[in-house]
């Protein structure tokens, strides 16, 4: 078992200078047979590892991670965490989450600096309006919380946004959800890895997955740059990889692979200390700890793995990030970066069985998908350990794509961060 | 009598550069793919219809641009009588449209086009427009579409340092004051 | 200031204009070409900022955008204030205010300091690992850490400065006016080549423009006096532009670079009004050369970090090119032969330099010749394990290095010094050559990064590609450049060129001390305060990526984005991890090099030009008639024309009414209208519409649906039949260009064979729509010579017409109910019609109507409004509007995805009306509906799409989409709102004339 | 920003031109006859490749004319353009 973090155990390391602490997680060579593998050591795929082995006592299973565990989108999304979502499927799904996300830091004993600092989303045309109404009507009756403000309302939450009716696009009102906010996008990979480390549960970094084994229609083992390891059940939980994985198996998948940008500003003093998205102008900002505000930009039209997306793109978001906030015209942009974003035709995720036995994907989470990262882990190491998915995640099936029963989050939450 | 009305309504006048709105002169769609499609137009505007990309081709009275393949663009020099302005929609129609040539629509209204001229009306383009005009500025008769202000517009190289541009009626007040707010800066 | 600290040098710096700035409200004054930071050190002003976590004082440490401690606050006007800036970069002028950052209440007194004393407390990530006790305290903890996490302030008011944008195209780009800059765009320019030469500096020349050394001498001159040549020649070339003050932010692929150039951060705080502050050039280069040059490196060891502790190099550049002295006691600390250049130039100038440092054994190089021969005293193979001194260092602590240099041996020296100039080697500037995708290679014997594979048509040369010495920057400068371009110049050939050569090379990431290491603070990360202990610690608890490592301590995540540290952590990884470092890679440098303000990322596209505006050709007869507008996509569109003081609703309500009982007249000119003709227009019409239109008779109109291949509604509007194969389309606001662009799709891609060309007139026409029971009088009136018979002119139809001779087209159709028409006639002239059919109307109180009423008109008649009452998810079955889907046609677009499992459901949400129990209540557009009472988590049945109180049925009525409506008319269901529950009957969609009576009134 | 070569226009910048995703899906010419699986392949199923792809592009704001591209995603290098209806140029 691992030591406990708490301010007793800094004190007690701070007299050996802290030469004593324990690794967070070891970094095993692969074992030849594992009971499951998870492909992918993000967010998601080590919240699986960690469902896997403390509800499903599943513990001889693996993570393998191409590069370094989080350096995907959890180490470059914009941590916005919220559960406000339009449709009954997504509702469950996204706030199972958030009521994960209310106690991780005590059931990991990692600090993830979840803050409820609300999430608003702005109307700026009459069809935001019905449409953010909608959902907030949505919401409450599915026992989420959700408040309708005015225009005053915004400007009392939000002091600083810019609600003069003389604007482009004035804000005509907006929805807030105050249990929503921020948590630390490194602190929830590092975290569920030495959760999961600590159950026994291999986490396999520089080790990429070159091929998929199969039996007929039997998954047997994976072949990676460390050899082939044996395994009855695959999880993958790629993001923007999914299809190239997929690929290996000859599945095609209604994803595409996008770059999405987003940029920090220089840290400054609290000056804004809530979530504020506004879909119909593309601005989403809030500003972490250290100070630096963070901004989410939109995503390209084309397919990308390069992580970087176009100028226009950032050069956009900037332009509505002034018109709402015209104080931040002096602020300084210091990092902008991409990541990939696999999106479906309907803004929703699959996490689903596949046709192949012991095949499972996790996937399609789109610009969204870091606020669900423990309801999603939890979700899909249930969906694998009984072959069978909860009833949160029965909608998200890959085979609604053929019925046509679609979960179309697009009006609601279009470019949702 | 209908009385006619422009949303630009001025001329502008500044050191090195003019922008001047322009009297109502006709302007014609017209699409087609075959060859007699376009020996037809050449014969019924007595004009060499251009064949290459972003070129055009003129006479006293009309100009021919390219907008591709199957699209060129009609506009006249000068302002042109109401009636002989349908004469000439209608003949055209009749000679092409009715025997399936192609098409032949007016955007007259469609279009508005703004004439700019002096020596420092590229680097004004060049506030507000990706396109590259090293070569462009130099070859008269060139012709491009692209983005100005985010705006769609078809740029004719009338002259050197005298260009016809068009936009979209609707998106021309914006245009015209985002061109006048830039000239302050060149 | 202090006159003790200046020399006498006029050479960069006008020593005739004293110039008077604040900093920390002290008045002080410095000379025009003075940068802050020079300033402030000429009045011995070495401490400036605290640091990010233990408060601890910081001073000057560089000259350059490599600085990680001289970060200021400039100017105290709420909307001119800017935090963060770098005091080596801003050019002093008049009036000049900065203070200094993160400290509370002075800079000399910071209570935040206190952090020091716990420092052993709260070592790198200390954060991940408390704070969660009691677990909802979260809140409140991060209340505090926020307030001393943060920099400077950020302005409060909005900024009052313009920023531009400008598109620049050529075939040369140089980046970096150094000594390779300046020969690499001679050649191109002197080639015919359009050269574009920037550097972020305020004069050409880099660091050889102050070199005046006797060990670094071209065809017998200085290379300093050599390059001002070179300098003016470039000058007269005229394919060249040259653009100082402009700094290479980003290198994007495709060659697509963002530069930023500053044209009034200079200027005197009167002189900065009403000019652009800052000018983003978006440039598309050919070719580019990158020529950044190198940064000098620190050395890592115990207490590195105080104020008084420069770079080498900097020091060297403030008394030579500024003529400021950074003490009068200085000690220098290096690994290489850089800081004996600096120890001569001191010496020259009159600085009494106490000694030199040197972990090496010993070297004989020229440079180290000179020093030795001006008596300067050399620490060979030594260390310094400790430095002293709180707000200012005052003496440091020497000792011998153990022959692997892994330990310190003999006793420790003190000795006493005001300023200690560290040189640790040099860093190539690589980092756009990684931002544009090109790959490094690592060089080990200096320990450097250099540029390797690149995608893109670029070179780097110089310092940045790893050339450190006068000969080989110039030799290889001009070969490479001369390769690149594919030219032969030969300005360079047969160059007399002295230069010292470096011979020893010799380097320890991390220097020992006497003490334990975890006694120590030997940082590496000075703004962020990230020690070289937090790197071990991060790779004793497993975080071993570089990427890890970075995140887990913050080390180059500073606003100087690790500049100085990236290369010390990445060599103290290695070396902890028993790897090479070749094979350890880099972190990614992001753009932008120096932070870019957003102001000039936006440029203009700010206020009125944030985005465009579309306008009808009657916008200014609706702004004379105090219309309130709508925003439509892009459209200014009139809502209501309030009369008095009627809000909204009462002129809705009026409005409606007129419309109704009278006439109304409404501005349809938004609605998309494409011309579409060709042999197969019917054909065409039949593949993108759900119903059939061979068999629409000439001089008819028809309504029509448009799905998206999903089977969803996409679009809707009528389509009039002007002639044998002439039809022309309308199409919603909104959806117009998408359409537009759909349907060509369609043509080009996968219907070819069609014969059918499509044109946008949408802006061509001007539409006025007359409405309501006196609608045919007016007309008559307007357009006498038309024959407005049902029988000649029937509901659906189209007539050609003259108005003063001016073509119009006029549509009988209706989207009110009402007895109307729609004038379609050329813009210009459409305002004028407008005002005509207003006149004419006049005696049957003609109303103009918005949109509100518009929308409130359709739904007493149930007809839909695309994206209102539809969301993408919608059927035509589920609008219950089965009629429009012809059964005969094979295939039109979106068929085939009705016919799937779920989009045959019986029971999907489908489109039905709404009545209140209590007519008076008008629901909220959005509003859930649902079977039971006062009951949560509840299943929602559907919900509220259009909502209005009909004057003219003197109820509330609404449109909404139901599970399952269609088989469930007259059924009671409720609309829980927050605070009450109203109660609701489904009904038929259309509440009014349900026989189209109206239609022929 | 992409430089793009319009095959009609030449190069221009990106801005200029929309993506219109995959290149190659040909619309099925007699859908009633394809099962669900069928149709949905041709609605959603994408190939998403990691590597060389063709793909649909539109010079939206240029002459209009959708064409194809043959781009490699996993660096955005652009190896050719061609007219609808041509063959590609690499395969």
């Amino acid at each position: 078992m691992k030591n406990k973090y708490s301010i007793f155990s800094l004190i007690k390391n701070a007299f050996s200078y802290h030469e004593n602490w324990q690794r967070a997680w070891k970094d095993p060579e692969p074992k030849k047979e594992y009971d499951a593998i998870i492909i992918g050591g993000g967010g998601h795929g080590l919240a699986t590892a960690f469902y896997l082995a403390k509800k499903h006592k599943m513990t001889n299973i693996a993570v393998v991670e191409k590069g370094w565990i989080g350096g995907g989108n959890t180490g470059r999304n914009t941590t916005i965490i919220r559960s406000n979502y339009l449709w009954d499927a997504s509702a469950g799904l996204y706030d199972h989450a958030l009521k994960i996300w209310e106690n991780l830091s005590q059931e990991l004993n990692y600090n993830v600096m979840f803050s409820q600092r609300g999430v608003m989303n702005l109307a700026h045309n009459l069809q935001d309006v019905r449409d953010l109404k909608r959902r907030t009507h949505a919401n409450r009756l599915n026992g989420i919380d959700a408040v309708w403000l005015n225009t005053e309302e915004v400007k009392k939450f939000c002091p600083i946004i810019n609600t003069s009716p003389d604007i482009r696009y004035p804000v005509l009102g907006g929805t807030l959800q105050r249990r929503a906010g921020t948590a630390r996008h490194d602190a929830v990979a590092w975290g569920y890895a030495r959760g999961a480390d600590a159950m026994g549960v291999d986490i396999i970094q520089n080790c990429e997955v070159k091929g998929i084994k199969r039996n007929g229609n039997v998954v047997e083992g994976i072949e990676t740059t460390k050899g082939f390891i044996k395994t009855k059940k695959i999880g993958v939980v790629a993001a923007g990889h999914s299809s190239v994985i997929a690929c290996m198996v000859d599945l095609k998948l209604p994803l595409e692979s996008k770059p999405l940008q987003a940029l920090v500003s220089e840290p400054v003093k609290p000056i804004i200390d809530t979530v504020v998205m506004s879909n119909a102008v593309h601005a989403y900002v809030s500003q972490s700890d250290k100070g630096e505000l963070v901004i989410g930009a939109g995503t390209d039209a084309y397919v990308s793995y390069t992580q970087r997306g176009s100028h226009d793109v950032v050069e956009g978001t900037l332009k509505a990030i002034l018109e709402l906030y015209p104080i931040f015209s002096r602020m300084k942009m210091l990092r902008q970066w991409g990541g990939i974003v696999d999106i479906c035709p309907d803004a929703s995720p699959i996490i689903s069985k596949t046709h192949i036995k012991g095949l499972y994907f996790n996937c399609g989470w789109g610009t969204g998908g870091f606020k669900a990262t423990p309801g999603s882990g939890d979700l899909f190491a249930h969906t694998i350990a009984n072959d069978e998915p909860h009833k949160l995640n029965a909608d998200f099936n890959i085979n609604r794509f053929v019925s046509g029963d679609l979960v179309d989050e697009h009006g609601a939450a279009a470019v949702a961060h | 009598m209908l009385n006619f009305n422009t949303p630009i309504i001025d001329s502008k006048e500044y050191s090195e550069i003019k922008f001047s709105k322009v009297e109502p002169i006709f302007k014609i769609n017209l699409r087609g793919k075959n060859r007699d499609f376009i020996t037809k137009i050449g014969k019924e505007l007595s004009i060499i219809t251009p064949v290459d990309p972003n070129t055009s081709s003129s006479n006293e009275k009309l100009n021919l641009l390219w907008l591709s393949p199957d699209e060129w663009f009609l506009y006249s020099n000068d302002k042109v009588d109401i009636k002989d302005a349908n004469t000439l929609e209608d003949n055209l129609f009749n000679e092409i449209s009715k025997v399936k040539l192609g098409s032949v629509t007016n955007v007259s209204d469609h279009w508005i086009m703004i004439n700019l001229k002096g020596t420092k009306i590229f680097e004004l383009l060049s506030a507000g427009c990706p396109f590259n005009f090293n070569n462009f500025k130099n070859s008269k008769g060139a012709v491009t579409q692209t983005l100005l202000n985010h705006i769609d517009v078809i740029i004719h190289n009338k002259n050197i340092y005298d260009l016809n541009l068009f936009v979209r009626r609707s998106f021309s007040s914006h245009l015209w004051s985002w061109m006048n707010d830039s000239v302050r800066f060149i | 200031m202090s006159k003790d600290l200046r020399i006498i040098n006029n050479r960069f710096i006008d020593q005739t204009t004293r110039i008077s700035f604040k900093f920390d409200g002290k008045t002080l004054y410095g000379f025009k070409g003075d940068t802050l930071a020079s300033a402030l050190l000429a009045n011995n002003i070495h401490l400036v900022g605290r640091s990010f976590k233990y408060h601890r004082p910081r001073g000057i440490m560089a000259c350059g955008s490599e600085e990680p401690n001289a970060i200021v606050q400039v100017g105290n006007d709420a909307s001119m204030t800017e935090p963060n800036t770098r005091a080596t970069e801003i050019e002093l002028y008049e009036g000049l205010e900065a203070s200094s950052q993160n400290c509370w209440p002075s800079v000399n007194f910071d209570i935040g300091a206190i952090n020091n004393f716990f420092s052993p407390l709260i070592p790198a990530a200390f954060y991940y690992k408390t704070f969660m006790w009691p677990s909802n305290f979260w809140k409140l903890y991060e209340y505090f850490i926020r307030k001393s996490a943060g920099l400077g302030k950020s302005p409060t008011e909005p900024d009052k400065d313009i920023y531009d944008h400008r598109y620049l195209h050529c075939d040369v780009l140089v980046v970096g006016g150094g000594i390779s800059g300046i020969i690499a765009a001679k050649i191109a320019a002197k080639n015919n080549l359009n050269t574009l030469l920037i550097d972020d500096k305020n004069i050409l020349g880099g660091t050889t423009l102050f070199q005046e050394n006797e060990c670094f001498k071209i065809n017998n001159s200085y290379s300093n006096e050599w390059l001002k040549k070179e300098i003016e020649t470039l000058k007269s070339l005229e394919n060249l532009t040259i653009k100082t003050r402009t700094s290479l932010a980003a290198y994007h692929s495709y060659n697509y670079l963002l530069a930023r150039e500053n044209i009034t951060d200079h200027l005197d705080i009167n002189e900065k009004k009403d000019k652009i502050r800052q000018r983003l050039w978006k440039i598309r280069a050919k070719k580019v050369i990158i020529a950044t040059g190198s940064m000098e490196r620190p050395l890592i060891f115990n207490n590195n970090d105080r104020p008084g502790i420069m770079l080498s190099s900097s020091i060297k550049k403030y008394i030579d090119y500024y003529g400021v002295k950074c003490g009068q006691k200085i000690s220098l600390f290096t690994n290489n032969d850089s800081a004996y250049e600096t120890a001569i130039s001191l010496d020259n100038s009159g600085v009494n330099v106490n000694s030199v440092v040197d972990i090496r054994d010993k070297t004989n190089s020229s440079i180290v010749k000179q020093a030795e021969k001006l008596g300067i005293k050399i620490h060979w193979k030594s260390t310094i394990v400790n430095t002293n001194g709180y707000k200012k260092i005052n003496s440091i602590e020497i000792m011998k290095l153990s022959d692997d240099g892994a330990a310190v041996v003999g006793k420790k020296i003190k000795e006493q010094c005001d300023c200690l100039g560290i040189s640790g080697g040099w860093t190539p500037r690589v980092h756009l050559f990684t931002q544009s995708g090109g790959k490094l290679n690592f060089r080990d014997e200096d320990n450097v990064f250099l540029p390797g594979k690149s995608e893109l048509d670029q070179i780097s040369i110089g310092s940045c590609n790893g050339d450190f010495e006068l000969d080989e920057i110039i030799k290889n400068s001009v070969n490479s450049t001369n390769k690149f371009l594919k030219v032969n110049n030969n300005d360079y050939e047969n160059l007399e060129i002295i230069s010292s050569k470096e011979i020893h090379k010799k380097n320890i990431w991390l220097l020992p001390s006497d003490k334990p290491l975890g006694k120590t603070k030997p940082f590496l990360d000075f703004q962020n305060d990230s020690t070289a202990n937090d790197v071990k610690l991060a790779l004793r608890e497993g975080y071993k990526s570089i990427e890890h490592v970075k995140r887990y301590t913050t080390t180059g995540m500073a606003t100087d984005q690790g500049k100085l540290s990236n290369m010390h952590a990445l060599g103290i990884i290695a070396e902890t991890a028993g790897v090479k470092m070749g094979q350890l890679g880099t972190t990614t440098f992001r753009p932008p090099y120096t932070p870019l303000t957003f102001g000039t990322i936006v440029g203009r596209n700010v206020g009125e030009f944030f985005d465009i505006t579309r306008k009808t050709p009657m916008h200014e007869w609706h702004i004379k008639n105090k219309a309130v507008f709508e925003n439509v996509g892009q459209w200014k569109r009139a809502w209501y024309y309030p009369v008095d003081n009627e809000n909204m609703h009462e002129a809705v309500q009026r409005e409606s009414k007129a419309a109704r009982d009278s006439a109304g007249i409404l501005d349809a000119s938004t609605l998309g209208k494409i011309d579409i003709q060709g042999s197969d227009a019917s054909e065409f019409l039949n593949r993108v519409y759900t119903n059939a239109w061979s068999k629409l008779e000439i001089g008819k109109c028809r309504y029509g649906l448009m799905l998206n291949e999903d089977g969803m509604v996409y679009d809707d509007g009528v389509t009039t039949r002007l002639s044998e194969n002439h039809y022309l389309m309308t199409t919603t606001t909104g959806g117009a260009a998408n359409v537009l662009s759909k349907l060509e799709d369609y043509l080009q891609t996968e219907w070819p064979e069609l014969d059918v060309y499509l044109t946008s007139v949408t802006d061509h026409y001007g539409t006025v729509s007359v409405c309501g029971p006196n609608s045919k009088k007016i007309l008559s009136k307007v357009i006498p010579d038309l024959d407005l018979s049902d029988k000649e002119f029937p509901h659906m139809s189209f007539k050609n017409a003259l108005i003063d001779n001016i073509k119009c087209r006029v549509m009988r159709i209706s989207f009110t109910g009402e007895h109307s028409y729609e004038i379609n006639i050329q813009s210009s002239y459409a305002k004028s019609v407008w005002e005509k059919c207003y006149e004419a109307g006049k005696e049957f109180n003609i109303t103009p109507y918005g949109t509100e009423t518009m929308h409130l008109l359709r739904a007493e008649k149930g007809f839909i409004i695309v994206g209102q009452d539809t969301d993408g998810t919608m059927t035509p079955v589920d609008l219950q509007m089965d009629w429009i889907i012809s059964k005969k046609k094979y295939d039109f677009v979106g068929k085939r995805s009705l016919y799937r499992s779920d989009t045959i459901r019986e029971d999907r949400k489908q489109l039905v009306g709404l009545l209140t129990d209590d007519p008076k209540e008008v629901l909220e557009e959005g509003a859930q509906i649902v079977t039971e009472k006062n009951k949560q988590p509840i299943e929602m049945l559907g919900h509220v799409t259009s909502s209005y109180f009909s004057p003219n049925l003197n109820k509330s009525i609404a449109l909404a989409i139901v599970k399952n409506g269609k088989k469930m008319k007259g059924k009671k269901l409720f609309v829980p709102m927050e605070n009450k529950t109203i109660n609701v009957t489904i009904t038929d969609t259309v509440f009014l004339d349900k026989e189209n009576k109206r239609l022929n009134a | 920003m992409f430089l793009i070569n319009c095959p009609y226009c030449g190069e221009r910048d990106q801005s200029e031109f929309s993506a219109g995703g995959e290149a190659h899906i040909v619309r099925p010419k007699q859908p009633t006859e394809l099962s669900d699986d069928q149709w949905a392949e041709y609605l959603f199923m994408r190939k998403n490749i990691k590597g060389v792809q063709f793909e649909r592009w539109n010079h939206a704001h240029g002459c209009r004319k959708w064409f194809n591209m043959v781009r490699d995603t996993s660096n955005d290098k652009i190896h050719a353009v061609y007219k609808i209806g041509e063959k590609p140029p690499i395969n």
